[in-house]
């Protein structure tokens, strides 16, 4: 029991330190840098240590938090104390515990014992996904109501109003994948991707469900309130929206949040439509390419190529959101609104029905 | 260190619905009332989802998912009385709304 | 013994199928109308010929039976819905179903111009439904259902001519005079249940029997009581004194109706069920004798009323009642065969006779008064030649059918089971005038000169063809029916009695009576016209008392129906507006002036309304939880 | 479960409950309820219903608690002044939910304890639940959509500002 605890702490540790905590940082730095590549400037380059400014790295990474944890934590007055406290705990939490049933990587064979790449492993693996997303609304809510301020307050509602919304076409566009699947639990949709399709092509989710793969990538990225659909802070109408009235940690808390949820995003994307940790053609005991050729790999190699892969698909899709944030403009609300009910909605349920026929003819033929 | 008794299971929900049913009655915000509400529907559905572990049966867990469904189709409706309650008469008070007409 | 087929429901299903097409697709097809309405009666004919060959090859009291379903079932009380078929509603139903056809074959040339003619015809099958429903009833209790469909039918037949409010009145009060009838015959069946449990026909007479010798019911034996109540029923139906009033009234529908409900058929239902439950009568010889005397007085008093009738249909209406009469009479005096008998005679000239009114009122252009006709034999020679016949008959002229059953009646009365000498005295009075007022109709409409108006004798004319044949199918089974062999039929259902047959005295006697009367009404009617206006002079008020029916309907109208009308009278337009209403206002009146109390009670706020609610529901937890 | 967590989850989710019912602010008694919620989610996952307990949360604390909230923010609802009814109302109604209480815990109490069976793996979980919903529920199941769907068109014509 002890050792098993142990292992399931280090998988989540080895999760949140390696992939999550790894990937929101790069994520941070990227914001400051692709941001400024596409608005053809420097970005941030102040901050140095001895003269290593390491590519704006020390600026976002080490001087940033360092400023943000030491500056006043400023509380406005006639708030309502417990609840302003709790906001930021609650917007952070239920992202990191959602991050429970990603699996970074097959299995790691350590001896005689098989340990499963994945911290915990739950027959509604998916569910829980959505349960934790759709606690993240509390935090947005909740900051909203307890900062005394119209702009927060406003703010609030609209997040609610569009988590809410959105939370339906991301759930019905999951509905889709677990058809396919036949499983909630995302480690074996990982595996159940690791196939080949006419002996060369992976049989990655994004060919059997590319409609959910939209609705779900546009959901993520509106669940995360991020431009172009950041109008619950949306900082020329609210100031700073539901967070306006923070500052300190507990703004850093937010501003993490909303990295982690796009690094979240990004990892569920991974899992559900790319293949998750899988690398093309390798299976447990090397690469079978196409062409009956065969190269051996020593398995702790292949987990270890499977978890360098896992990595790098994380950072592309976090790469590819922080694109889309600086290359679109902000929705209004009703065409916020609209997108997700008149839009994605209806599309979610056509790619419902359609792949629940599709899975039912197959296996009426098979 | 055995399993916790069913009964024990449905001590709290008696307890849980009392506090429910007793928020319905002397609230005066509709809104919290309805929350009382809610309350009381967990409780009896703690009392199936325990009754179903102890019968081996998953046909209690089936009729707390229908609950669910009523409690969400009540809530909307519900909400939605509230805001055009709010329109017309300005109050969320059960008290103030004992006309019985629109 | 008995057998258990599936096919006797075909018998009932013709007619009512017969009734469906005449509803829903007879108003737009005349065509299919002329042919549906008689075939369906043919088919059911068949299939009763049938049945009645099948039961004539088994053994003697052999019978068949078709059990459709279990139609109640109410604790121990269980009524199927079953039909059967023993002698006696073989007999019942070939007469139904063979009288009925002709009649209906009489109908399409009767009705041919009629606005109403599939409605009517629609009535007909139904009615023949119904009536096969009563004589094919394997229980009291679906008996009763054809007891009621022919009252309906009947009523409906009777103002089928609706638009005057007359024969509207005629329908209601015959209706409603039944309906008295029906009150004691439902009172006889709650006895039957509350004493045997059962309504099975079948199971009384031979599981129950002693029960109703021996059970006494207010000082009475049960079966004296339930006899005399079933009794009641007949008095209605078959229109025995003091019910009899509608029949005569009953004229005002269309003469086939009259032929076919009002003389051959309908009215002979109280005597089949008296047949039916003969054992009961057997036990009871003090409602047997009851019966004797009211068919007695029937049969004579209704002679008397229908000799100063001046209406052809008011003659034989009154002639119907009378020979009903006899038939309760052969019940009462123990000889049912010899009732039965004169049931399937009276349905062949008794339908004659009215057919042949009918075909001579068809030819007047609707006029009913005999004192307008006269002379008419030259103009209808088959109409004539017909009723001659069926006049002989009823008057009881050997060998025709008449003579035979009215002759097992009266020697039944003398030297039956339950012989009444003195009723057979009454019952050659009676003869004696039927002799004389049929002449007397015979002779007033078809000899002498004609006394209608020159345009209705311009147009007098002999009826089609459908009219006249059935007409000449009924003269020849008046002529032979006395040679048919029911009494012994019915014997082996009800039981044979053994008796010698009546002495040639008698039967000379009977034919003497006949033949006098006949004779009688000749000289009065043919050779001395003059002389029946000196008669109603010298018995002034005897005669206008008899003319006027004896008033019967006067007195029930001073007896019953006024006391009737004036407590309807009071209770509303003072019991409802006073009482009724009263209570109703009251019951306002006092919510109107208390509910300033209890309004406080509607609060308007939810809260209280759940709280009421929580506390009935901690009663009922603990209520639930007391043990 | 473990009878020592039961009632340390039991306690706290009577204390939550209370907020919702006790709390001055409407926004207090929504937390306290997804609190409560929670909790009984935490029970569910105890009791081998984990399909209930996800759901439980997804619906009622994704979706329900969060509509209240909306609600509670778009009326902008304050502290309440006088949050309970008249004394007598409180009373009555207090002394009656206590005896309903009492006495469910005492017909409750009298009955033999009855030990957990023991129950298949996979019990609870989203097949088994499904096979259920789909097999002998499945029209109160498709009756359940039909609700829904009234629900939404109510909610809608109710909460439409008047032209």
């Amino acid at each position: 029991m002890g050792v098993d605890a142990a292992i399931i702490a280090g998988k989540a540790l080895f999760l949140m330190l390696a992939f999550v905590l790894q990937v929101m940082a790069l994520g941070v730095w990227f914001e400051r840098k692709v941001s400024a590549v596409i608005q053809d400037r420097i970005g941030a380059n102040r901050a140095s240590i001895f003269g290593v400014a390491a590519m704006g790295i020390v600026n976002t990474l080490v001087a940033d938090p360092i400023k943000f944890l030491l500056k006043e934590d400023v509380t406005p007055a006639n708030v309502d104390h417990l609840l302003h406290a709790m906001a930021p705990v609650l917007s952070l939490v239920p992202a990191l515990l959602a991050f429970a049933v990603i699996p970074f990587g097959d299995v790691l064979q350590v001896g005689d014992r098989v340990i499963n790449l994945q911290p915990a492993s739950l027959n509604v693996g998916l569910l829980y996904v959505l349960a934790m997303a759709s606690l993240s609304v509390y935090g947005v809510v909740l900051a909203g109501w307890a900062s005394n301020n119209r702009w927060s307050l406003l703010g609030g509602i609209r997040g609610s109003a569009q988590m809410i919304s959105y939370e339906i076409a991301m759930g019905l566009a999951l509905i889709g994948t677990v058809v396919v699947y036949n499983t909630l639990d995302l480690q074996e949709m990982a595996r159940a991707q690791g196939h080949l399709l006419w002996g060369w092509l992976p049989a990655w989710g994004i060919l059997y469900q590319p409609v959910a793969f939209v609705i779900f990538m546009t959901a993520g990225v509106a669940e995360s309130k991020r431009i172009p659909f950041d109008l619950p802070e949306s900082e020329s109408e609210l100031v700073a929206g539901y967070f306006t009235e923070y500052s300190g940690a507990k703004h850093l808390m937010f501003m993490m949040s909303d990295f982690v949820e796009v690094v979240l995003v990004s990892a569920l994307v991974t899992v559900l439509f790319f293949g998750g940790w899988q690398v093309p053609w390798l299976f447990r005991d090397g690469f079978h390419l196409p062409g009956a050729a065969f190269v051996a790999v020593p398995s702790l190699l292949v987990t270890i190529l499977q978890l360098t892969a896992f990595g790098l698909k994380l950072i592309f899709f976090t790469w590819l959101q922080i694109v889309i944030r600086w290359t679109l403009p902000r929705f209004r609300y009703d065409q916020l609104m609209r997108l997700g009910w008149q839009g994605l909605l209806p599309l979610a349920l056509a790619n419902v029905v359609v792949t629940a026929l599709v899975v039912l003819l197959l296996e009426r033929a098979a | 260190m055995g399993a916790t008794p069913t009964s024990w299971y449905l001590v709290l929900s008696a307890i849980l619905f009392a506090i429910g049913a007793a928020g319905v009655l002397v609230r005066r915000n509709l809104i919290v009332i309805f929350m009382a509400i809610e309350l009381c529907l967990n409780a009896v559905n703690l009392t199936f989802v325990a009754l179903a572990r102890s019968l081996g049966s998953v046909d209690g867990q089936v009729i707390v998912f229908f609950v669910m469904t009523v409690a969400a189709a009540e809530a909307a409706v519900g909400l939605a009385i509230i805001i055009a309650l709010v329109r017309t008469r300005e109050t969320t008070n059960a008290d103030e709304v004992a006309t019985l007409r629109w | 013994m008995v057998t258990d087929v599936s096919w006797l429901r075909w018998i009932v299903i013709f007619p009512a199928l017969g009734t469906l097409f005449h509803v829903f697709v007879g108003g737009r097809a005349k065509g299919a109308v002329k042919l549906v309405g008689p075939g369906v009666l043919l088919a059911a004919f068949a299939v009763a010929v049938a049945a009645a060959m099948r039961v004539h090859g088994m053994e003697e009291g052999g019978a068949l039976r078709d059990a459709l379903y279990t139609w109640i079932v109410a604790g121990p009380l269980r009524v199927e819905a079953a039909f059967r078929v023993d002698a006696l509603s073989m007999v019942m139903t070939l007469i139904v179903t063979g009288i009925g056809f002709l009649i209906h074959v009489y109908s399409v040339g009767y009705m041919h111009d009629d606005p109403g003619f599939a409605r009517f015809f629609a009535y007909l099958n139904l009615f023949i439904t119904a009536m096969l429903i009563l004589v094919l009833a394997d229980n009291l209790l679906l008996l009763f259902v054809g007891w009621e469909g022919v009252g309906l039918c009947s009523y409906l037949l009777i103002g089928f001519w609706y638009q005057d409010e007359k024969n509207a009145i005629a329908g209601k009060k015959a209706f409603l005079v039944n309906r008295v009838g029906d009150a004691g015959f439902l009172l006889g069946l709650f006895c039957l249940v509350a004493y045997t449990g059962t309504l099975e026909i079948q199971a009384i007479e031979h599981q129950h029997l002693d029960t109703l010798r021996t059970a006494m019911l207010g000082g009475w034996p049960v079966a004296v009581v339930i006899g005399l109540l079933l009794f009641v029923g007949a008095t209605g139906k078959s229109a025995q004194i003091p019910l009899y009033v509608w029949l005569p009234d009953a004229m005002a529908g269309p003469t086939p109706v009259s032929a076919l409900i009002h003389a051959a058929t309908m009215v002979t239902a109280g005597v089949y069920m008296m047949t039916r439950l003969h054992f009961v009568y057997e036990v009871a010889p003090a409602a047997l004798a009851v019966v004797a005397w009211v068919g007695a007085a029937t049969a004579l008093g209704a002679a008397i009323i229908g000799v100063a009738q001046t209406d052809i249909k008011k003659v034989l209406a009154y002639s119907t009642v009378s020979q009903l009469g006899y038939m309760v009479l052969g019940i009462g005096v123990g000889v049912a065969p010899a009732a039965i008998f004169h049931v399937v005679t009276h349905a062949f000239f008794k339908g004659l006779l009215f057919l042949g009114a009918g075909s001579v009122i068809h030819a007047m252009g609707g006029e009913q008064d005999m004192r307008k006709m006269g002379g008419l034999h030259a103009h209808l020679p088959t109409t004539f030649a017909t009723m001659l016949i069926g006049t002989l008959a009823i008057a009881g002229v050997p060998p025709l059918a008449g003579f035979f059953s009215k002759d097992e009646i009266v020697w039944g009365a003398f030297a039956g089971p339950h012989a009444q000498p003195i009723l057979g005295i009454v019952a050659y009075a009676a003869a004696f005038l039927t002799a004389f007022y049929m002449g007397r109709m015979l002779f007033m409409t078809f000899f002498g000169t004609c006394r209608a108006s020159h345009e209705v004798q311009h147009h007098l004319h002999e009826s089609p063809s459908s009219m006249t044949t059935p007409l000449i199918v009924l003269a020849i089974l008046s002529v032979f029916g006395g040679f048919l062999p029911i009494p012994h039929l019915v014997e082996t259902v009800v039981g044979h009695h053994a008796e010698e047959g009546a002495p040639y005295s008698m039967l000379l006697l009977a034919t003497g009576i006949a033949v006098g009367g006949l004779v009688l009404a000749w000289v009065l009617y043919v050779r001395q016209p003059e002389l029946p206006g000196l008669f109603a002079e010298d018995f002034g008020q005897f005669y206008q008392l008899v003319f006027d029916k004896f008033r019967v309907d006067e007195l029930y109208d001073a007896v019953i129906v006024g006391p009737l009308f004036a407590l309807a009278d009071f209770i509303a337009f003072r019991f409802d507006p006073g009482v009724v209403d009263g209570a109703v206002n009251g019951t306002g009146f006092v919510v109107a002036e208390t509910s300033s109390i209890w309004r406080r009670a509607q609060t308007g706020n939810v809260q209280h309304y759940a709280l009421s609610f929580l506390l009935g529901a901690l009663a009922l937890v603990w209520y639930l939880a007391r043990s | 479960m473990n009878p020592v967590a039961f009632l340390v989850l039991a306690a706290l989710t009577i204390a939550a409950a209370l907020t919702v019912v006790l709390h001055r602010n409407p926004v207090h008694s929504a937390l306290g309820l997804v609190s409560t919620l929670f909790l009984l989610s935490v029970q569910f996952v105890g009791l081998d219903a984990e399909m209930v307990a996800v759901l439980q949360i997804i619906v009622y604390a994704g979706a329900v608690v969060v509509l209240f909230l909306f609600v509670i923010m778009l009326l902008n609802l304050q502290i309440e002044v006088r949050r309970t009814g008249g004394p007598v109302l409180v009373g009555v109604a207090g002394s009656a939910a206590v005896a309903l209480a009492a006495l469910i815990v005492r017909s409750v109490a009298g009955r033999p304890a009855t030990g957990a069976v023991e129950v298949p793996a996979g019990f609870g979980s989203a097949t088994a639940l499904g096979e259920r919903l789909f097999t002998a529920y499945l029209v109160p199941f498709e009756l359940t959509s039909l609700l829904l769907l009234v629900a939404v068109i109510g909610a809608v014509v109710l909460a439409k500002k008047k032209a």
